[in-house]
C-alpha cells in the first residue's frame, strides 16, 4: 500500500487543539492527545486527568519533577495557579457523568459507525486481556470525542476501516477525527472528508481509507 | 482511640493465606510501597491484588518480588500489564498471566473505582453504562476462560448499561501524606487517587502515613479520609522513587 | 391500663451507655438516644452524626452556638479535638456500609422479630407521607441496634407489641431494648426479659407488653 | 474561566416555570438563603424543590413565602415536614400537603444522598438495601395516590434491595463558604451536607459564595467541590440565622 506523508504529530496536535472552543473543560489520552495541551497554553481551556487533577499543568523536567504529581499517563506535570486535585470517584464522576465537553483519544481503528478501537492490540496474545485503563468510561461520557491518531499503521494499512478487527472500546461515539493527512466527521451517513493535507486529493486519501468517503461540499486544505 | 500499631507485623496481622487485598496508588503515585515490602517480607501467598490503575507497574521492584515469590494467584485492575508489548513480553508477571499461573481480571477504572465505593458504601450492585458495545458487556473479561461469567445488560432512561457488583476487599493497604492516631487521612495531589475509596472499602484498612499527626492537628473540613474508614495506622518514612514509563 | 413508674429519660441514656463498648462508633438517634452522649463523656466513643461529623461534642449553649455547626436533630453542637467533617454521601455510605457499630434509635414500637417503627404516626392523617430522614438507612446498616424508649406511651399502651400498628421502619434489626422498666433482647425465639427495675415483678413488665416474655435465667435488676 | 455573575438575576437566568431545584443545606446548615429569596423574588412557579433533610424546615421565612405565593408544586425530601404534629398542622405546606395542593415525595436520607450522586456520576440506577420492609419496598412514598409507582426489589448476596434510579435536577442552588471565580468551593463545618453532591448532579448549579477567593487561593488539596461541577458563582454576604426547632 502507498503511505503519503502528512502532518508531524505535534501538528495534528494542533489542529486539535484550534477544534476545542474556550471555556472547555478537556480530558487528553496518552499520544498524539497529550501532545495537544502544548498548544492550549494561554488559551482559557481546563485540563482534567484521570488520576484526580483540575488545571493540569505542563510536563515537568528534572528538579522540577514531584513524585506526589503525575497524569494518568505516568508523566511527572506541574501545578498552575487554580490546580485542583480529588479522589478516582470524584474524577470518573466527572467523566461517566457528562461534566466533560471534550475527549481526545488516540485509537487502533475507527469506523464508518464511529466506533473505535484502543484499548486491546490481539496479537500481543494476553488471552483475551488488555490495558482498559479510563478509555472506556471516557468514551462513554464524552461529550465530544474527538480521535486523533495516524491515519493508517506503519506498514500502510488504513485505519480508518469497515469493520472493526480489534476489540471496540465504545460503539457510536467518535465525532471527530484528525490524523495526519485529513480531518474527518462522523455523521449519519459514513465518514464526511473535511480537511485534506495540502498537495493530496480525494483519491489519495480514499486509497488509505477503507470505507467509501463522504466528500464536504467547502472540503479544504487542513487550517492552521 | 489509638490506632498506631507498633511494626509492620502487628500492621499485616490477620492477612494471611489466600487474602483479597486492596492496594492503592495510581502507577507510581500514592502506592504504598512500605506496606507492599512488609508483605513481601511475610511471604503470604494465595493473594488477590485488587488494584485501580497500575500500582504494580508505578512499584516495579515490589511488583518483580511479589511475581518471583509467587505470592499472587490474581490481579484485578484497570491497566496493569505493561504498555509496550516487548517489555511486557519479557516480564515474568506477564509471562505468568500468558500461562494461566496469575488469573488477571479487568475493568474501565471508573466501573473499578464504583465497585470499591459500592463496597465502602453498603451498596451491593449499580448498572453502569460504560463499556456496552465492547468485551465488558459480554463477560468479565479475564485471562481464565471458564471464569468469564456472562454480564446483565439492561437498557435504563434510555442509556444500556451493565450490571456491576460492589467488590469487597479483606485488607486495604494505602498510602498518606499525613494522618493521626484515630486514621484520619490527608493524601497529597495526585497520589489521592484510589487510596481513599479503597480505605473506604475493605474489612480491615491499614495506612502507611509519612507524617504521623496528633490527633485534632488535622484541619477539620480539610480531612480526605475520616478515621472511621481506617482500623490501623503505621508511620513510615518518605521515601524517594523513580517514576519511570509504565 | 396499669402504668409504672421506672428510670426518667436521663437514667435510661445511662443504661444504654453502659452496654456501649470502648473503641465503638456510635449513632444516636433523636429523644433519649440523644441523651445517651451525657454519659459518654470521657469514653473511647466515637459520635458519628449523620449531617456530616465524626466526633460530634456536646449540645452548644448561647454564644457557643455556631450556625454552620448543628447535629442531625437540628441542633447547636461544639467540636471536639479530632473532630471531622464531611459530606453527606461519605456518611451514609458509613452507616450503610456498616462501619458503625452502635446505633440507638427511639421507636414507636417495637415487635417480637426485632421489628421497630419509628418514622411514622399515621394518626397524623398525611396521606401516606412522614418524615423518614436517616432512620431507615441507620437500621438497614447497623451492626448493633438498639432502642430506647418508655415502655408504653402516655396512656400506658404497650410499646412492645405482637404486632406493629404504624409502618415499619425496618425489620428483624433491633438487638436490644432498653426502656424506662426493663432491660430486653430480641432472640430468635422472642423477646427476652434480661432486667427489670427495682421492685417490679416478671408479671409487672408482663402486663404492660403485649408478646409473651421470655425470661432470662440470670434475670436481674437494671444495672447502673 | 470567570463564572462569578453581576447579580442574582443572572444566576437565576434560565430557571422558569416548571423546574426542578436542588437546594441544598440540611435543615438549619447550608441552606442558600440568599438564592432562595431571589427565587422568591422572581416569582417562578410550578416548582419542584428537590431536597436532602429539611433545609425549608431550616428556613421557615423563605419557605413561608414560597408556599404562600404558591410557587411550590412538589417537594422531594427525606425530613421535609415540621417534628411536632401540632405546629405542622397549623403550618400551610403541611395543610397543602394534605389537601394534596403540593406533592410531598420521601425517601431514606441515605437513599436520596445517592439518587443525586447517581445523577451526578451518570450511574442510572443502584440497588439499595434500605428500606426492605417499609413501605419504601412498597411503592414510592407520596401523598399523592397515583404517583405511588412500584417499586422493584432483588435479592443481591443475600441483601434485598430496591431498585433505585438516579435523580437530575435542572438546577442546584448551593451555599458555599468560600469559592472561587472558577468554581472550586469549600463549606464550612456542618453545612456541607448535601451541598457537594447536588452541584455534582444538577444541569447548571448556582453557588453563592460567602468568601470570593482568586484564583489559585484555595489549597489544591483541600477543595471541596471541583469547579468542573459549578457553572455559577454569586458573592453573597454571611447573614445572621436563628437556629430553632424544626
Amino acid at each position: 500500500m502507498r503511505k503519503y506523508e502528512g502532518l508531524p504529530r505535534e501538528i495534528i496536535a494542533l489542529r486539535v487543539s484550534k477544534e476545542i472552543e474556550d471555556n472547555s473543560y478537556v480530558n487528553l489520552g496518552i499520544g498524539i492527545p497529550t501532545l495537544v495541551s502544548n498548544w492550549l497554553e494561554g488559551r482559557d481551556v481546563i485540563l482534567q486527568s484521570e488520576i484526580g487533577m483540575l488545571k493540569t499543568g505542563s510536563l515537568a523536567e528534572g528538579d522540577a519533577a514531584d513524585q506526589d504529581l503525575i497524569n494518568a499517563s505516568c508523566q511527572p506535570v506541574t501545578e498552575v495557579e487554580g490546580s485542583v486535585y480529588f479522589d478516582i470517584c470524584e474524577s470518573f464522576a466527572m467523566i461517566r457523568g457528562g461534566h466533560i465537553d471534550v475527549t481526545v483519544m488516540g485509537a487502533f481503528q475507527v469506523n464508518e459507525a464511529g466506533d473505535f478501537a484502543s484499548w486491546m492490540n490481539p496479537s500481543r496474545g494476553l488471552n483475551g486481556v488488555g490495558n482498559i485503563g479510563g478509555s472506556m468510561d471516557l468514551a462513554s461520557g464524552a461529550r465530544k470525542l474527538f480521535i486523533a491518531m495516524e491515519h493508517t499503521t506503519r506498514e500502510g494499512t488504513p485505519k480508518l476501516v469497515r469493520e472493526l478487527t480489534y476489540p471496540a472500546t465504545a460503539r457510536k461515539k467518535v465525532h471527530k477525527i484528525f490524523t495526519d493527512l485529513a480531518v474527518l466527521e462522523v455523521v449519519p451517513e459514513g465518514i464526511l472528508l473535511r480537511e485534506l493535507y495540502p498537495g493530496l486529493r480525494i483519491e489519495d486519501i480514499q486509497s488509505v481509507t477503507e470505507p467509501k468517503l463522504l466528500v464536504a461540499p467547502d472540503l479544504k486544505e487542513i487550517e492552521l | 482511640m489509638n490506632k498506631v500499631v507498633k511494626d509492620m507485623r502487628e500492621a499485616l496481622s490477620g492477612l494471611d493465606y489466600g487474602a483479597t487485598v486492596a492496594v492503592g496508588g495510581f502507577f507510581a503515585a500514592g502506592v504504598p510501597r512500605l506496606l507492599l515490602r512488609a508483605l513481601i517480607e511475610k511471604e503470604v501467598k494465595g493473594l488477590t491484588l485488587a488494584c485501580g490503575s497500575g500500582p504494580l507497574l508505578g512499584a516495579k521492584d515490589e511488583l518483580d518480588a511479589l511475581v518471583e515469590n509467587g505470592q499472587i494467584r490474581k490481579i484485578i485492575d484497570s491497566y496493569g500489564l505493561f504498555r509496550s508489548a516487548s517489555r511486557g513480553a519479557r516480564h515474568p508477571l506477564e509471562q505468568k498471566v500468558r500461562s494461566g499461573e496469575i488469573e488477571f481480571e479487568v475493568y474501565p477504572m471508573g466501573t473499578l473505582s464504583e465497585k470499591y465505593r459500592m463496597a465502602g458504601a453498603g451498596i451491593p450492585a449499580s448498572y453502569i453504562p460504560v463499556g456496552i458495545g465492547s468485551m465488558v458487556e459480554q463477560s468479565v473479561i479475564t485471562n481464565i476462560e471458564g471464569k468469564r461469567k456472562e454480564r446483565e445488560i439492561r437498557t435504563i432512561d434510555g442509556r444500556t448499561c451493565v450490571l456491576e457488583y460492589a467488590l469487597k476487599p479483606d485488607f486495604a493497604l494505602v498510602h498518606a501524606y499525613s494522618g493521626d492516631s484515630e486514621g484520619n487521612l490527608r493524601y497529597r495531589k495526585t497520589a489521592r487517587n484510589f487510596n481513599h475509596v479503597m480505605a473506604m472499602a475493605a474489612r480491615v484498612t491499614v495506612a502507611e502515613v509519612e507524617n504521623l499527626a496528633a490527633s485534632g492537628d488535622l484541619e477539620p473540613d480539610s480531612v480526605h479520609t475520616p478515621g472511621i474508614f481506617v482500623h490501623r495506622v503505621i508511620p513510615v518514612p518518605r521515601i524517594a522513587f523513580e517514576i519511570t514509563n509504565v
